[in-house]
């Protein structure tokens, strides 16, 4: 999958919140449970650092996809962190949606430090969305003058 | 104020005086009940099952025919139907969406109006206290009891009529009337009327609770709005029996206005 | 549980929209039923039946129609599980199998007194025949 | 006008103020812009008619360093602007004297602006003392507001996202609709700052002016009263409202209805929350793809 | 530019199986500021540390990175490490190559490409690191206990006998809370007066302890280690240091019509009273709403009786603030009140009690001291039906109750039963029930006996339905086992009803911004592994503010709250994470949108006169409270002008990681 004829393989950006979904990660990683190695992961303190620019500078870079994970709802470290999370990314995600970015390639998944299974078949099907939609010519493109 | 009105067929027939009285208490109250120009059946039953559309048009046809902002029900099972339907137009889509394209309406009913049962509307807009000031006769000295049944109680999220399991309203409309009201546990059971054309035993066992617990607690008659617990409290009482009035015969009788 | 079994089953949560699995076996519904005694199946019963795809049983049985559908166990119910309404949509599942009425217009004509209200023989039409 | 004038003037004279932020008449009937009046010889220019659309509550950020209070003059629209800046501690209520006036609708010389053609209302959400002689004759349009934004969710992607480089590819970078932006107020903007990894002086890459505009949009959501001062002051006509009203509409149909400026100092939709929201999934089932 | 160590490690074939460790090192020499770079077989071994700390004296380097494991593994080790070299721990930058790479992949080629990105990666973000130094704040050494019930009392007990001062603030006139109510204790029937009152005289005597009764707190400021709270203590009408206690008021007192709050409400009590014989403070207290001198002005009778001369009308609340380093919270409970459930009569019937009131009716010091006499006529009641789960295991959708399992019905109940069928062997008791739950020492045998050796009736069933006939209560409900309805004519019904948290405990939380469920229960940092702390730093849970519980439990979580507590206490200073929120003042515009995301109330705003370049002014700007502060970051998002910064993951660090992973 993460090899491809044409030699293009997506970037994809995943920022891990560090109680929950990083330790996912790794729970993943000791279970030797198989995702591609596009995904490379940032580890923040919780979902709520994750500042728009972040999203957008990986966009700018080059990125393909960006996936942000966090505690389930209810389960924050910091109890309330990923409540903000949720919609700040609400918002930032429709309005990228609006400007008429593909949806697949951002997503938001809530992973708990003992959910290994689901952070490896989370980052398997956004590999494969974003495989799908190809490279990311838009976000870069969108104001290239005619 | 004026109000529309939904007599049902039962009060158009073996329950008139339910409606007679109704209207002729209404008119001394100065409300103003104007009965619909066009209805059928409210459905008599509400249907048991969520994808039975058919059985509830007739009542959104009343309810689209509704003129006024509130519609005024005096028998407990058209309340029951009318309120109910009218609470899953606003909640329920698929039902709304299928019911709209099976009627065709020119204009498409926004759920706007809302269901009054008589009683609510003497509690609500004109208040057991002022309908104290213009009781003529009061019926001092009269121990009764009301029988609410279970159709104006439950399912007590949507009708919220009133406390399912203590409720009071009936009460105070007799204490109003400047009777003694008399509460008994039994007052919010069924009576039974639904099973008694299939088993007329367990209709009088159900009435004979109702009695009994009346009796014990000291009523001389009993009130109800509904046509199907009059027939039933009368007709298949066995060990204990007691007067059964509508409670609009009762208002007109201390309004002073039963023999008009 | 047979494909027929199955069927039926789905249909009647489905058209009940009662969650059987909501039980917690109190037996409250059956504590609160006034016609318990009259019922060949009590509303608990219909709860666990249901759930076991006794759905046949069910509706062969005098229960469906004696349930005076007063919703006491709708009401009641700690669980939220509404078994007055497994009961109802269990007579509206027979009445619309082939010959599912359980009356005929004729039969409920004939047993209504001239005093029974106009609101419970349209009740039984509803109740009793498609 | 008149009324407006002669209040100013007379409170000017006692003393009660020590200045007058209004508007005043420019080259032609159209130019008609923000400006300060000391004394009564500088009142002679003020003006407030059908085309003071100007919002003047971003120069009460500065004005309200100054020495003394300021009479400052705001629309229905323009008193939400100011309320949210009380909000954000960005203005002191006690250095302003507010006179609300009334507005029938502002104009240039295109006609009547997109903001009134949305009229939030008649009603004043901040003020000394209200002078509102004239009805208001325009409707107010919340149905209509959200018109174009629902006919871009309409679109599909491929055309939204040609809508969008068509507009944002006019983009110049003036700042202009920062500087006018009542929300706008940081002392420094992070476009602007060194430090914070995104400044950029000149365009260096294609993506800056959508980063911008879209960063922009996301830290005014939830303050952003929908003055459209941004679009109206965009030199290049590029319809900057319709990206904050996108995020108007999806707050309050995700969030409940909100509008900032109103409220008692609230948390906006984006410093609160509840258990229930909806996951950000939810974008995902709405509209066109 | 700093000067940078790389250190990959092989983790044996772990890592080095996937990945060409060689080659990663190699590439990284090439990276700019990378001055060093090697690998080894074991990095976290004593020789691959020694190996890190001579590389940092070798070559004076500013920052190391090491590719290993998960940082959740090692980044302690290496910290250290790097300390005891004489780096800054915060210069340490962990490269997660093995979970999150050399395990995941199989292609060697791949792991590797991986590897070298996710190490550059660290060294992008290294490059922006800067050296940070774990902050301390002192220890106020004095506890806090909110609520005097035996959880409350148990925990100041061992918080104070460990040497530290500790204030039990009490809301009503008396400690004890609802163990001073019970009659018996299950499962062994101690008398609960005999067993509680010893503890609470201890409490009163004890000199660390300072019982604050009739009381509540207003106001809590502060963060661990260093809380200042308000607390507003009610003019009782008396002065508590002159009070004897002697209650000659109480007998001349005519207003008599108070609710007697200690016996559930069912006798009255004078309008000055001593809520009970064994009450802590023994001091009276005056009850304004029925008080005729407070109320008309008239009367004054126990000013004259009093020869202690404690009485005081003019008495005014007090307000006292009092610092603290650690809360406990002890709120505790009260019965559900089961109106909802309005079939079973609760509202209608007298003879229709709840548990608690049936203790105190079954109480020497009740209002029937302690003969089983029914309310309504005071006959002995024959028959009696105990319903269990009134309003416990509820769905949410109801209304009828809570989602939750009480836990100490079943017990009390057969306790409940087993007492009466003791004393009035005529007595024939019916339980009903849905579950007997007796998990608990002793608990299960307690239930059977109630059964084999006393005949009490349990019914598998519930009630649909209690009516009054005549003096008889008519219970109508299902015996599921025999298929069958029964209708048993009870002369009393005793509902085991829900327990729900002091309705004091939701604005106590608020208060302490201590994190509570849907049901009111505070939620504690960790459900299984730190069960009676709450997840804001300083504060404790004990007893049933918590979650229900019975006594023992109770007092086992309440010594536990206490050796936490204790353990806090007796540090001098804490060591604070230093990656915290920082604002830069110059940038702060002062809007106040962190402080509304901040769960810690971390963040406050002050009027200071800023100084940078052409700037000298005052400004309203942010500022942190590192002590506070836990680095989660939802300011620094919701800071429009990046004035709000986190230290360790700062802005400049995350996008440095972004463009090195991108690029």
């Amino acid at each position: 999958m993460s090899v491809s004829n044409t030699g293009w393989t997506p970037k994809i950006v995943a920022f891990c919140c560090n109680w929950c979904s990083y330790a996912g990660a790794d729970l993943a990683g000791s279970g030797r449970m198989q995702y591609p190695a596009d995904v490379k992961i940032i580890r923040v303190p919780c979902s709520c650092r994750v500042n728009p620019l972040f999203i957008l500078r990986a966009f700018e870079r080059g990125a393909d996809g960006v996936i942000i994970c966090g505690c389930h709802p209810g389960d924050c470290h910091y109890t309330s962190g990923n409540y903000y999370a949720r919609r700040r990314m609400t918002m930032l995600f429709s309005l990228l949606d609006y400007l008429g970015i593909e949806r697949g390639r951002t997503r938001v998944e809530w992973v708990s430090a003992a959910e290994g299974a689901k952070f490896a078949k989370t980052m398997n099907e956004f590999v494969e969305t974003v495989y799908t939609l190809g490279e990311n010519r838009k976000l870069r493109d969108i104001r290239c003058r005619k | 104020m004026i109000y529309s009105y939904y007599p049902g067929c039962t009060l158009k027939d073996r329950a008139r005086q339910l409606d007679l009285y109704a209207r002729a208490s209404a008119a001394a109250l100065g409300l103003e009940l104007k009965e619909l120009t066009q209805w059928q059946c409210c459905g008599a039953v509400y249907p048991a099952a969520s994808d039975d559309i058919a059985s509830r048009l007739s009542a959104v046809r009343a309810l689209m025919n509704t003129e006024e902002k509130k519609l005024v029900t005096m028998c407990s099972a058209c309340h029951h139907v009318l309120k109910r339907t009218n609470f899953d137009w606003k909640q329920d889509a698929t039902f709304r969406t299928r019911a709209t394209n099976y009627l065709q309406p020119e204009v498409p009913y926004d759920g706007s109006v809302e269901v009054v049962h008589f009683l609510e509307l003497l509690r609500d807009e004109i208040g057991f206290d002022e309908l104290k000031k213009k009781v003529v006769n009061p019926l001092t000295g009269r121990k009764i009891g009301a029988f609410y049944g279970c159709l104006l109680l439950r399912p007590s999220k949507v009708l919220s009529f009133d406390d399912p399991e203590n409720p009071t309203i009936m009460e105070n409309f007799i204490r109003a009337l400047g009777a003694e009201p008399v509460s008994y546990p039994y007052r919010n059971e069924c009576c039974g009327a639904y099973v008694a054309m299939e088993d007329q035993k367990s209709a009088q066992t159900q009435v004979e609770r109702a009695l009994n617990s009346a009796v014990a607690a000291g009523c001389e008659e009993l009130i109800t709005a509904c046509p199907l617990c009059m027939y039933n409290l009368v007709e298949n009482a066995t060990v204990h029996r007691l007067p059964v009035k509508y409670f609009t015969e009762l208002l007109a009788e201390a309004l002073g206005v039963k023999e008009a | 549980m047979d494909q027929n079994t199955r069927f039926l089953t789905e249909t009647v949560l489905r058209i009940s929209g009662v969650d059987p699995r909501k039980c917690m076996k109190c037996g409250k519904c059956s504590g609160t039923c006034p016609n318990y005694d009259a019922m060949e199946y009590h509303p608990h019963q219909f709860v666990s039946m249901v759930e076991n795809g006794l759905i046949e049983q069910l509706m062969n049985s005098n229960a469906v129609y004696l349930c005076l559908g007063c919703m006491a166990c709708v009401e009641r119910c700690p669980r939220h599980v509404a078994p007055g309404k497994l009961v109802g949509a269990l007579a509206q599942l027979k009445l619309r199998k082939q010959d599912g009425n359980h009356k005929g217009g004729n039969d409920i004509a004939a047993m209504a007194d001239e005093k029974v209200p106009q609101q419970l023989l349209m009740a039984a039409m509803r109740k009793y025949r498609k | 006008m008149k009324k407006i004038k002669a209040r100013a003037l007379s409170l000017l004279a006692d003393g009660t103020v020590k200045r007058v932020l209004g508007w005043e008449r420019g080259e032609d009937a159209f130019d008609c812009s923000p400006a300060l009046f000391e004394n009564e010889a500088e009142m002679e220019r003020f003006v407030y008619g059908t085309c003071a659309g100007a919002n003047l509550s971003k120069y009460c950020v500065k004005m309200g360093k100054a020495e003394g209070k300021t009479l400052v003059i705001l629309k229905p629209c323009d008193t939400l602007s100011f309320r949210q800046l009380l909000h954000e501690h960005r203005v002191e209520r006690d250095a302003f004297y507010i006179i609300g006036a009334g507005c029938t609708g502002m104009m240039d010389e295109n006609g009547l602006l997109a903001k009134c053609a949305a009229c939030k209302g008649k009603e004043f959400a901040v003020y000394d003392e209200i002078i509102d002689t004239e009805e208001c004759r325009l409707p107010t349009g919340t149905e209509k507001r959200m018109e174009q934004v629902e006919k871009l969710e309409n679109m599909t992607a491929q055309e939204r996202f040609a809508f969008w480089q068509g507009e944002l590819s006019r983009c110049i970078r003036c700042n202009a609709c920062r500087n006018v932006c009542p929300a706008c107020t940081c002392i420094k903007c992070v476009f602007d700052n060194p430090g914070s990894g995104v400044q950029s002086k000149a365009p260096v890459t294609d993506f800056e002016e959508n980063m911008f505009h879209i960063i922009r949009a996301y830290h005014v959501a939830g303050r952003c009263t929908d003055c459209g001062e941004c679009s109206r002051v965009c030199p290049q006509g590029i319809p900057l409202h319709l990206i904050n009203r996108k995020l108007i509409k999806d707050m309050n149909e995700l969030y409940g209805d909100y509008q900032a400026g109103l409220g008692d100092n609230e948390r906006t939709p984006l410093t609160s929350f509840t258990k229930e929201d909806a996951e950000p999934g939810i974008i995902h089932e709405r509209g066109n793809g | 530019m700093p000067k940078i160590g790389v250190f990959v490690c092989w983790c044996g074939s772990n890592i080095a199986g996937t990945v060409d460790v060689e080659a990663v090192s190699e590439a990284m020499k090439t990276v700019p500021g990378v001055v060093f770079s090697t690998n080894y077989q074991y990095m976290c071994s004593a020789a691959g540390q020694k190996m890190i700390a001579d590389a940092i004296h070798e070559y004076h380097l500013d920052g190391i990175v090491v590719a290993s494991c998960s940082p959740r593994m090692h980044e302690n080790t290496f910290r250290k490490t790097a300390q005891a070299a004489g780096l800054n721990p915060y210069m340490v930058e962990i490269a997660n190559i093995r979970e999150q790479c050399s395990w995941i992949h199989k292609d060697k080629e791949e792991g590797t490409r991986k590897a070298i990105v996710l190490a550059k990666a660290a060294v992008a973000k290294l490059l922006h690191n800067q050296p940070l130094q774990a902050g301390t704040s002192a220890v106020t050494k004095r506890c806090l206990v909110i609520g005097g019930g035996i959880a409350g009392i148990q925990t100041a007990l061992d918080v104070a006998n460990a040497g530290y001062e500790v204030d039990i603030v009490e809301q009503r006139p008396t400690i004890g809370g609802r163990m001073a109510q019970l009659d018996k204790t299950f499962p062994t029937l101690d008398c609960s007066a005999c067993i509680l009152t010893p503890k609470m005289v201890e409490a009163a005597q004890n000199e660390k302890i300072r019982i604050i009764s009739y009381a509540k707190v207003e106001k809590v400021e502060g963060f661990v280690g260093n809380f200042r709270a308000t607390i507003r203590k009610k003019a009782r009408f008396i002065d508590e240091n002159k009070c004897t206690g002697c209650s000659l008021c109480m007998q001349k007192c005519p207003s008599k019509k108070g609710r007697d709050e200690f016996n559930m409400e069912m006798n009255n009590r004078p309008a000055i009273y001593i809520p009970f014989a064994q009450a802590i403070p023994n001091v009276a207290v005056i009850d304004p709403e029925q008080c005729i001198k407070l109320k008309s002005g008239k009367c004054g009778l126990c000013e004259k009786v009093c020869s202690a001369g404690a009485i005081n009308y003019q008495q005014k609340d007090e307000l006292l603030e009092r610092e603290y380093g650690a809360i406990v919270v002890a709120t505790g409970f009260r019965p559900m009140d089961p109106s909802p459930l309005n079939e079973l009569g609760y509202a209608e019937n007298k003879d229709v009690i709840t548990s608690l009131e049936l203790e105190r009716l079954m109480n020497a010091a009740g209002p029937t001291k302690g003969t089983l006499l029914r309310p309504s006529d005071l006959k002995h009641p024959r028959e009696i039906v105990f319903i269990q789960c009134v309003g416990s295991r509820c769905d949410e959708n109801t209304n009828r109750g809570k989602p939750y399992c009480s836990k100490i019905c079943c017990m009390y109940t057969a306790k409940h039963a087993m007492l009466i069928r003791d004393k009035y062997p005529d007595t024939n008791v019916h339980v009903f029930y849905i579950d007997v739950r007796t998990p608990g020492k002793n608990f299960d045998e307690f239930y059977r006996r109630a059964v084999e050796q006393y005949g009490v009736d349990y019914i598998k069933g519930m009630v649909g339905k209690v009516a009054r006939e005549g003096d008889k209560l008519m219970v109508r409900g299902s015996d599921l086992i025999n298929n069958r309805q029964v209708e048993i004519a009870a002369d009393l019904v005793v509902l085991a009803t829900a327990i729900e948290p002091d309705p004091s405990a939701r604005s106590i939380g608020t208060m302490l911004t201590a994190s509570m469920d849907t049901n009111d229960f505070f939620t504690e940092a960790h459900a299984k592994l730190r069960p009676v702390e709450s997840p804001t730093a300083g504060i404790f849970l004990s007893g049933v503010a918590q979650g229900p519980k019975d006594v023992p439990e109770t007092v086992a979580q309440a010594s536990a709250a206490a050796s936490k507590v204790i353990g806090l206490l007796a540090k001098d200073h804490l060591v604070t994470n230093p990656c915290v929120a920082l604002s830069d003042e110059l940038l702060c515009n002062g809007c106040s949108q962190c402080e509304k995301v901040c769960p810690y109330g971390a963040i406050t705003y002050e009027n200071r006169e800023v100084r940078g370049p052409g700037v000298r002014e005052v400004r309203r700007v942010a500022r942190v409270n590192p002590a506070v502060c836990q680095g989660c970051g939802a300011c620094t998002v919701t800071c429009p002008s990046g004035a709000m910064d986190l230290k360790g993951f700062t802005n400049q660090q995350i996008m440095a990681e972004v463009d090195a992973i991108c690029l």
